[in-house]
């Protein structure tokens, strides 16, 4: 099955950028569905990347953040090859995990 | 319209349990979620994004009050081509910043999102941004102990026939 | 007094009378089988609105709650719309050509 | 109740000008001539749009509006349709129960051959878009056929038109009259107005692209299947051409036809026609 989470991480000398795409609802709560019962609030709550063994950039998400939430952020101190971890918690307990070989 | 997430409708069925499983099953690996949670500053910050207010959600999250700068460089659309999926990006020139958040104004919960931004990471982000309405949106700037603020009116209006 | 009371009494069921009880089940399915006739034709011509078919069904639903009066004046909007797109559907067979680009 | 009428009376009222606009014009039973029918309509949007690249039309409204191109190109940096794209390439690999695949159905494999969809099909008799293709293809194999609208088609579709990016769109008329006379159908429900709202295709897509109607920006009818399939903010999801047609019929309050009935697939032909030689850019994204 393929992963939630599609990452893009190109290091470029010192700076590697990395852009994220995660399929997931992120239901507010406060939508109705066709019969007209509220759909009940699904969203990320936490968004971590690491990178040879350190945080990098923590996200931590409300509702307002857009289905299939995107995010694109640079950090320095990685190289071409290294492994990008990502892994994501919702409010219901889901959650999902990928790695990404930086290029 | 369905509310399954396209092709995959299983896929967070079996996500679910994935999440308890990794949470039994990987407890000891040092990137685990829980052992990070538990430092008081490191938790997800669940009154904050409670708050309706724009104010009252920076009360909570940061406890203090910024002052606006043209050091923080907040990009936005004038309009809206949908208050679904808004991109919206910061940039700073501040140094030692250690956390970025966005705050739409008129939405019903007003905090949208908060990165923190470790030593070694550029300090900037984009994402895309649900807006309920015509509003202000906020960037916050935390550097230096310090909160930076920069705010741009975006038009929203629903959506018809179109496109 | 007593006496414009009872006037404004019987004056008021005068007027309450012809629609409490002139319209019947009868007089609803008349009108709505004259509006599913239009709205059948409009159907084949491929020019169905979308709010004759929820006038339509707003008239069968008034019925069945035994408001006959509502039903008929829902059967008889459903009506003049099919009859709208009708008129629509023949005036557009050569009407169109004048929107072309050539 | 007195709002229904009145709209009912203004859609009359406007039935009643576009009959007397027509009037006065003779139309003579004119001879279908499909090249200059698209030369025309090429040269209509070239015409009105003086600053618009030929090949950006086929980005509907972000061609139209600066604003909104600019988020359109932040969107396209990881774009929303990345998830049906991959799925959509999946399930093109994957064997069917008998273990045919998609490409055995389709000229080249099904690769790049986006372009050349619909075609008139001269033993039918008739129109076959790329949709209805995919749907023959798994029922030919023992397989249910997919909803025409969303989900599994679009992701196929998506992934085979992503296959024929840049490939200019390339429809044969072939020489029988029943391709001609599709296309003259096509061409005639493009501009036919229908619905309560009393518009046609070409009210909006012709006369106002460019505009706003409500909130949205219309897109130029030429090339505005080119991006095909879509993901639309509005929809949260993907939608076919199909699902294009059927919800424009639904917003003028006309009871959409049936996905894939003769009229769509002809008016899927005459638009696809009329912008040969613009670049293939599905899968779209779109407001």
């Amino acid at each position: 099955m393929a992963s939630s989470i599609r990452v893009r991480a190109n290091a470029n000398g010192d700076i590697t950028e990395v852009q994220a795409l995660i399929q997931h609802p992120m239901d507010t709560g406060l939508v109705k569905d066709a019969k007209g019962e509220l759909i009940p609030a699904h969203f990320i709550q936490e968004l971590k990347f690491e990178c040879n063994g350190k945080d990098v950039f923590v996200a931590n998400w409300g509702t307002a953040v857009s289905k299939d939430p995107y995010v694109k952020f640079s950090f320095k101190g990685a190289k071409k090859g290294d492994d990008l971890k990502i892994s994501w918690t919702d409010n219901k307990g889901g959650s999902d995990t990928t790695t990404a070989k930086i290029s | 319209m369905t509310t399954t997430t396209g092709p995959h409708p299983t896929r967070r069925l079996i996500l679910q349990g994935a999440a308890s499983v990794a949470l039994i099953g990987l407890g000891n690996l040092p990137f685990a979620a829980g052992p990070a949670r538990a430092a008081a500053n490191d938790k997800y910050p669940e009154e904050a994004f409670k708050q309706k207010s724009e104010a009252d959600a920076i009360k909570a999250l940061y406890g203090k009050t910024a002052e606006p700068s043209d050091k923080v460089k907040l990009d936005a659309p004038e309009i809206a081509e949908n208050g679904g999926v808004v991109p919206v990006s910061v940039t700073t020139t501040l140094d030692k910043v250690t956390s970025i958040s966005f705050f739409v104004a008129e939405n019903p919960f007003a905090l949208a999102a908060s990165y923190k931004i470790p030593d070694g990471t550029i300090p900037g982000v984009a994402n895309r941004l649900k807006m309920a309405k015509t509003t202000n949106v906020v960037a916050i700037v935390e550097a230096d102990g310090k909160l930076f603020s920069a705010t741009k009116e975006v038009k929203v209006t629903v959506g018809g026939c179109g496109g | 007094m007593k006496r414009s009371c009872l006037l404004a009494i019987l004056f008021a069921s005068t007027v309450a009378l012809p629609s409490a009880h002139a319209a019947t089940e009868a007089d609803y399915k008349a009108a709505y089988a004259a509006a599913e006739a239009a709205s059948k034709e409009a159907a084949g011509m491929r020019n169905q609105w979308t709010v004759t078919v929820s006038a339509l069904a707003a008239a069968r639903k008034a019925a069945d709650g035994g408001d006959f009066d509502r039903a008929i004046a829902a059967a008889k909007e459903a009506e003049a719309l099919a009859k709208a797109s009708i008129f629509q559907a023949t005036t557009e067979k050569e009407a169109w050509k004048a929107m072309e680009i050539r | 109740m007195k709002a229904r009428l009145s709209l009912l009376l203004g859609s009359l009222g406007a039935a009643l000008v576009a009959f007397a606009l027509a009037a006065p014009r003779v139309v003579a039973a004119d001879k279908v001539d499909p090249a200059a029918d698209a030369k025309a309509f090429q040269n209509f949007f070239f015409q009105k749009f003086p600053n618009v690249k030929h090949e950006d039309f086929v980005n509907g409204p972000y061609s139209m509006n600066e604003d909104m191109k600019r988020q359109w190109q932040e969107k396209e940096e990881f774009p929303p349709y990345e998830f049906a794209l991959d799925a959509g390439k999946e399930m093109f690999a994957t064997p069917f129960k008998n273990g045919k695949t998609y490409a055995d159905c389709f000229p080249n494999g099904g690769i790049g051959i986006r372009q050349n969809y619909p075609y008139f099909d001269t033993k039918e008799g008739k129109v076959v878009t790329l949709e209805l293709a995919l749907n023959r293809c798994r029922e030919a194999n023992g397989e249910a056929p997919y909803s025409y609208v969303k989900d599994e088609m679009a992701s196929l579709t998506a992934y085979m038109a992503f296959t024929s990016r840049g490939k200019p769109m390339d429809i044969k008329i072939p020489d029988d009259p029943r391709a001609l006379a599709a296309f003259e159908n096509g061409k005639r429900y493009f501009y036919t107005r229908r619905g309560q709202m009393n518009f046609s295709c070409a009210s909006c897509h012709v006369q106002s692209p460019g505009e706003r109607i409500r909130a949205e920006i219309l897109a130029p009818a030429l090339g505005i299947l080119n991006a095909m399939p879509i993901y639309r903010s509005e929809w949260s999801g993907m939608g076919t051409t199909s699902r294009r047609f059927v919800t424009c019929n639904s917003q003028t309050r006309a009871v959409p036809l049936e996905p894939q009935s003769d009229e769509y697939r002809d008016v899927e032909y005459f638009l696809s026609y009329v912008a040969n030689g613009l670049p293939i850019s599905g899968p779209g994204a779109r407001p």
